[in-house]
């Protein structure tokens, strides 16, 4: 069944049925019944409608690869991901590296100092590096115990947001 | 009054100095990094000139270039705003020597005193208790080290020039102290031009108050109130309240008059906030000495009616102070929260970028403070505070009910801030007591999740419209960074009829 | 408190009053027309209901259509807002038998007393000066003749029922009541769903000023000061102040006393306004009555910080009145603009339609009341009032300045709107001395221009930018009516580099 | 000379001269020198000039026919009218109208009365019928002297802006 995750909650969705201009959604352990009270047109590219007492208007403001929406709900902009099949009962928790993992840049930023080097040993957590961003010194945490394997930075290097830091085995 | 000033800032803090500017016929040069070029504060101001790249250094510390920039626009006067080169004595001095008016206390002033520990040795003098600390900066990490086992630890590593939390660092052990001291060295050093660092004895629990004051020539000082700033994720302010919940009368008289005793022991003068923490016996003992406005400057404004930066321009053009004590009146309460673009559910991790779409909140007892607009850029250089977010009210009840509803009508798009964190301060019942202190929000926020409060109906909603969507049109996947062009080529792509259709709602 | 109600308002007002009900916890039911489905209001409310298709006739004064919202969402009371049936008996009284509470006075009292000649014997009776005119309804032009003739040239007809301007015409002669009757009959039909008119005196040049009052049970009254509301065209008000700049503290003290004797000698309960017009010798002459929250309330919300729809809330559910005079107090000056949606420089003709962008002011003492949206649609059925801008500040002087500076900042596009006209009155001298009647902006603004401000590197620039996009790529000529749209599709044709290119501007 | 309207004043353009970064541009008496300090950008479709000590911002947001740009200033919108070939001394007073006039709505609204009937004389200035637009009524003036020929419109129709209303001749 459809997964949507939206600020850091899941909801299970389940088939939407009717026609027309009614029609019923269960999210989670409810059926939501949604009227259609205006349809998207080019001059406003919006989708209107009713639940029970409410009125939701909803846009599609765009989408990502083939699971991340943008979308507007009244007026507010939501980033949702919807994954079209969610095995019954797949574990919620940060799940477990045991391959070797790439460590990725979360933000732009400067190379402040480097705690690390090739063939180093690290703890789960350990610093590898301090990344300057805003004026602020963000420590990079390797995601697992291991060796350095390879550092594709250098100290005062400016890195964007995904880019290669180093590899960890 | 000045005819042209510059102001040697960006941001929101350059963009209200200039709204004030506008106001009382002033005219206003912006300077500007390259990726400022785009900033709200260079084309609201009447003249603006770029000083250089992106990296603090080589721009807004850079104090060669804004000389020259304020030289070539022959402007009067200079006005620091917060951080960077505001409590710079070196700049201060340039400013002096080059026939500019520096918006501040004098070169002589930042020179002696910004340097903390010579206003603690007034304080002592004047009889105003301080934090026990060091009485010197420390060069290295051993040398800290032996200052904290004179005063014992735990400590507080902190950035000898400048404040606002930048280069602060807590430690509880001398391990600790040698781990962090390099970090809070280079922060110091990229926040204020200034690597020097010192160690102060780290208090449990306590209030960070203080008091802002406005100080004239001849030893005229008036004070305009309190605020309370206990609220502080890693030392760094995010929510501010005035009047304080701490305080009653009698506790708020001594406060206001040690603050004012200060001030007048170590002759400051122009627009400054006397810092304090209060021990939870009660006890105040003066912190620093804050030589230039500051972030929250706005409750205060918003409690009496007065214009700081109004206040500051008066005193540094005109040498006089217009106000008494007797004619500033406090008005209810007040609150400031400072939406920075940082990612809470990522450790709060730095979030810049472009902004899509701002929509700033509206209606009674709202302030924005903001250089936000839609398309506006956030770099990656600089502070991470996009916006201010102030509300008046006649008490905290009311205040806090506003600010409520002005975060949820508030709109950043397109990067992350720290707005949904306010939210949860705002729902906190410690908080709705008043009951808190400068160590609470690391507790409250360590592990900060988001809420997730999309009602149910609107999860059906979004997901109608996605499987309508994949009916109607291909999904697009689409690589470009402008989420509005994609938009519209996606809708480009819908098949529906041009022609609105109603449906009886009732 | 009351825990859930319906607000029998669009727009702007809907959206202050949801502001004022999100705060306090109150739920919020929306009524909405056709086109109105995409307002913000509709959205703002925890629940929303379709009234019926745009023509006012058909939704928002549709009596049995709301009565029927209220019962099927089983709200405690209705708040009415302004304009529209605010001021209706006969709602009031349908609220009121259906269990509703009717926030605002009893359908007695408007039915009493909404009939302005009931309320004029009243202040008669009381002692308080009216302005000469007839003691009842006119039916039709030549009754109308009649009674102007026994009054003397020049006349006002006037509608009985409601306020604001509608229905409103100035007839000199005879011929000119002719013609105007029909044209005015049917703007107080389709303003406040009642034709009547009535005749009064036309006073020359004198001074609207108003006093906000709040009645509460047992004679209980107090005064938030007045509202100076001379700056009107064609009897609808523009831009209103407080305080008045042609009072001084003894002619303030007998309005007021004035003010209050006729809301107890009416017996009047919850918000209310009473307008006084001032002949130029300086007498005061009660006019009217306005029973319901108006648009310029908030200029007294901001020097007194009380939240009048509050009070309003307050006073209908718990039938009391906490605040006593004495603890009202009165901070500085405010200034409130309000910006409608209509071409000044067409003859101030309609200008409904879509807005592509709204970018509201911000900065110290500006206050927003809007609900505009980027995107948002101003129907052609109602109000053309879009956003109220007010600014409060120390005194006249400081307010004038941020207005100025707020209305610069603002952006309202693809609507024509009256901030340029708003301009030009901070500009003038005459204003600026505070020397001003109710007929002066009708001289000030007869055949008002655009100013054209543009300054020549801006119209060099804006030159400069079109002749390197005829040479880049051959111009598009789209004809879809998204700004937007075309916008993109002209710079997908545009061949420049993706490297943003710097070049020293010093 | 290219004549360009913004807000109801009219300035004269010379011709462009300059090459790269620097231009020079004619407007009204007054030669504006200005410099190029960023190209639009997919990115950030603008364009930085400065211009003497201002920075200006320019987007193009579109067109409309021929003449009429839809411009961004500074983050201000402004429509601008571009006439390319402005004769001499064409006289900008409102021309006068000789043939038949054709009257159209100038907003979208409802006829709340007709004031006049075909074959009537009406003088300039003249009520042809009242529109009613957000509650107020607003007088349709002939906009000239002559005889209503034909008339589109009744009593109670809804009109949008631009619809024809009627033919005086």
């Amino acid at each position: 069944m459809p997964l949507l995750t939206v600020e850091g909650r899941k909801y299970r969705l389940g088939v939407i049925t009717g026609e027309d201009l009614a029609w019923t959604i269960p999210v989670d352990e409810r059926t939501i019944a949604l009227e259609v009270l205006r349809q998207p047109s080019d001059e406003l590219p919006t989708l209107f409608l009713r639940a029970g007492s409410r009125v939701i208007s909803v846009s599609l403001r765009g989408n990502e690869g083939q699971r991340v929406y943008f979308v507007e709900v009244n007026g507010r902009p939501l980033i949702v991901d919807l994954e079209e099949d969610s095995p019954s009962d797949r574990a919620s928790e940060s799940t477990r590296i045991d391959g070797p993992a790439l460590v990725n840049s979360p933000m732009a930023g400067k190379i402040a100092s480097m705690k690390t080097s090739v063939n180093t040993k690290v703890e789960e957590g350990e610093s590898l590096m301090v990344l300057e961003a805003m004026k602020m010194q963000n420590e990079i945490a390797s995601p697992r115990k291991g060796t350095v394997k390879e550092v594709y930075v250098k100290h005062g290097d400016l890195v964007k947001a995904g880019d290669r830091l180093c590899l960890v085995n | 009054m000045f005819r042209k000033i510059l102001i040697a800032n960006r941001g929101e803090i350059a963009l209200r100095i200039i709204r004030t500017c506008k106001r009382l016929g002033i005219k206003t040069v912006a300077i500007y990094s390259d990726p400022d070029l785009e900033s709200k504060h260079v084309t609201s101001s009447d003249e603006a000139y770029r000083i250089g790249s992106g990296p603090p250094a080589e721009s807004y510390l850079n104090i060669e270039k804004i000389v020259r920039a304020a030289k070539k626009s022959r402007v009067e006067a200079v006005h620091p705003g917060y951080g960077f080169l505001a409590e710079n004595a070196d700049f201060a001095r340039a400013c002096e020597e080059s026939g500019f008016v520096f918006i501040g206390p004098s070169s002589k002033v930042l020179g002696n005193a910004a340097n903390k520990f010579e206003s603690k040795r007034f304080a002592k003098a004047a009889g105003v208790p301080v934090v026990p600390g060091a009485n010197s900066e420390v060069q290295s990490a051993e040398e800290a080290v032996t200052e904290a086992r004179k005063i014992g630890f735990p400590v507080l590593l902190k950035a000898a020039f400048g404040g606002g939390g930048r280069g602060m660092r807590i430690a509880r052990t001398a391990t600790e102290l040698e781990k962090g001291f390099e970090t809070a060295r280079s922060e110091a050093n990229t926040g204020f031009g200034h690597p020097e660092l010192y160690v102060e004895k780290f208090l449990q629990e306590p209030r960070h108050i203080e008091v802002q004051i406005l100080a004239g020539p001849r030893g005229r000082v008036v004070h305009l109130g309190e605020r309370e700033c206990s609220l502080q994720r890693r030392y760094q302010k995010i929510l501010e309240e005035t009047p304080s919940p701490a305080l009653d009368t009698e506790k708020r008289k001594r406060l206001v008059s040690l603050a004012l005793k200060l001030v007048r022991a170590t002759g400051y003068q122009n627009a400054g906030t006397v810092e304090f923490v209060m021990s939870r016996d009660g006890k105040f003992r003066y912190l620093e000495t804050n030589k230039r406005i500051q972030v929250e400057h706005l409750i205060s404004e918003m409690v009496t009616g007065i214009d700081i930066v109004e206040q500051q321009l008066i005193m540094a053009s005109e040498h006089r102070l217009d106000l008494s004590q007797n004619e500033i009146r406090f008005n209810g309460a007040a609150l400031n929260c400072r939406i920075n673009a940082e990612d809470p559910a990522r450790g709060f991790i730095p979030s810049p970028g472009r902004v899509d779409r701002f929509v700033p909140p509206g209606g009674p007892g709202v302030r924005v403070d903001s250089a936000l607009y839609d398309g506006a850029f956030v770099p990656e250089y600089y502070d991470s505070l996009v916006a201010k977010v102030a509300v008046q009210g006649l008490d905290r009840t009311e205040v806090i009910g506003r600010m409520k509803v002005a975060l949820t009508e508030m709109i950043v798009d397109g990067i992350k801030t720290t707005i949904p964190v306010h939210q949860t301060i705002l729902e906190d019942r410690k908080f709705l007591q008043g009951n808190y202190h400068a160590q609470f929000l690391d507790t409250l926020l360590s592990g900060w999740k988001p809420q997730g409060k999309i009602a149910p109906d609107e999860i059906a909603a979004v997901f109608f419209a996605i499987r309508r969507k994949m009916v109607t049109a291909p999904t697009l996947n689409l690589q470009t960074t402008d989420r509005r062009s994609r938009w519209r080529s996606i809708l480009e792509e819908t098949k529906v009829g041009k022609q609105a259709l109603y449906v009886e709602g009732l």
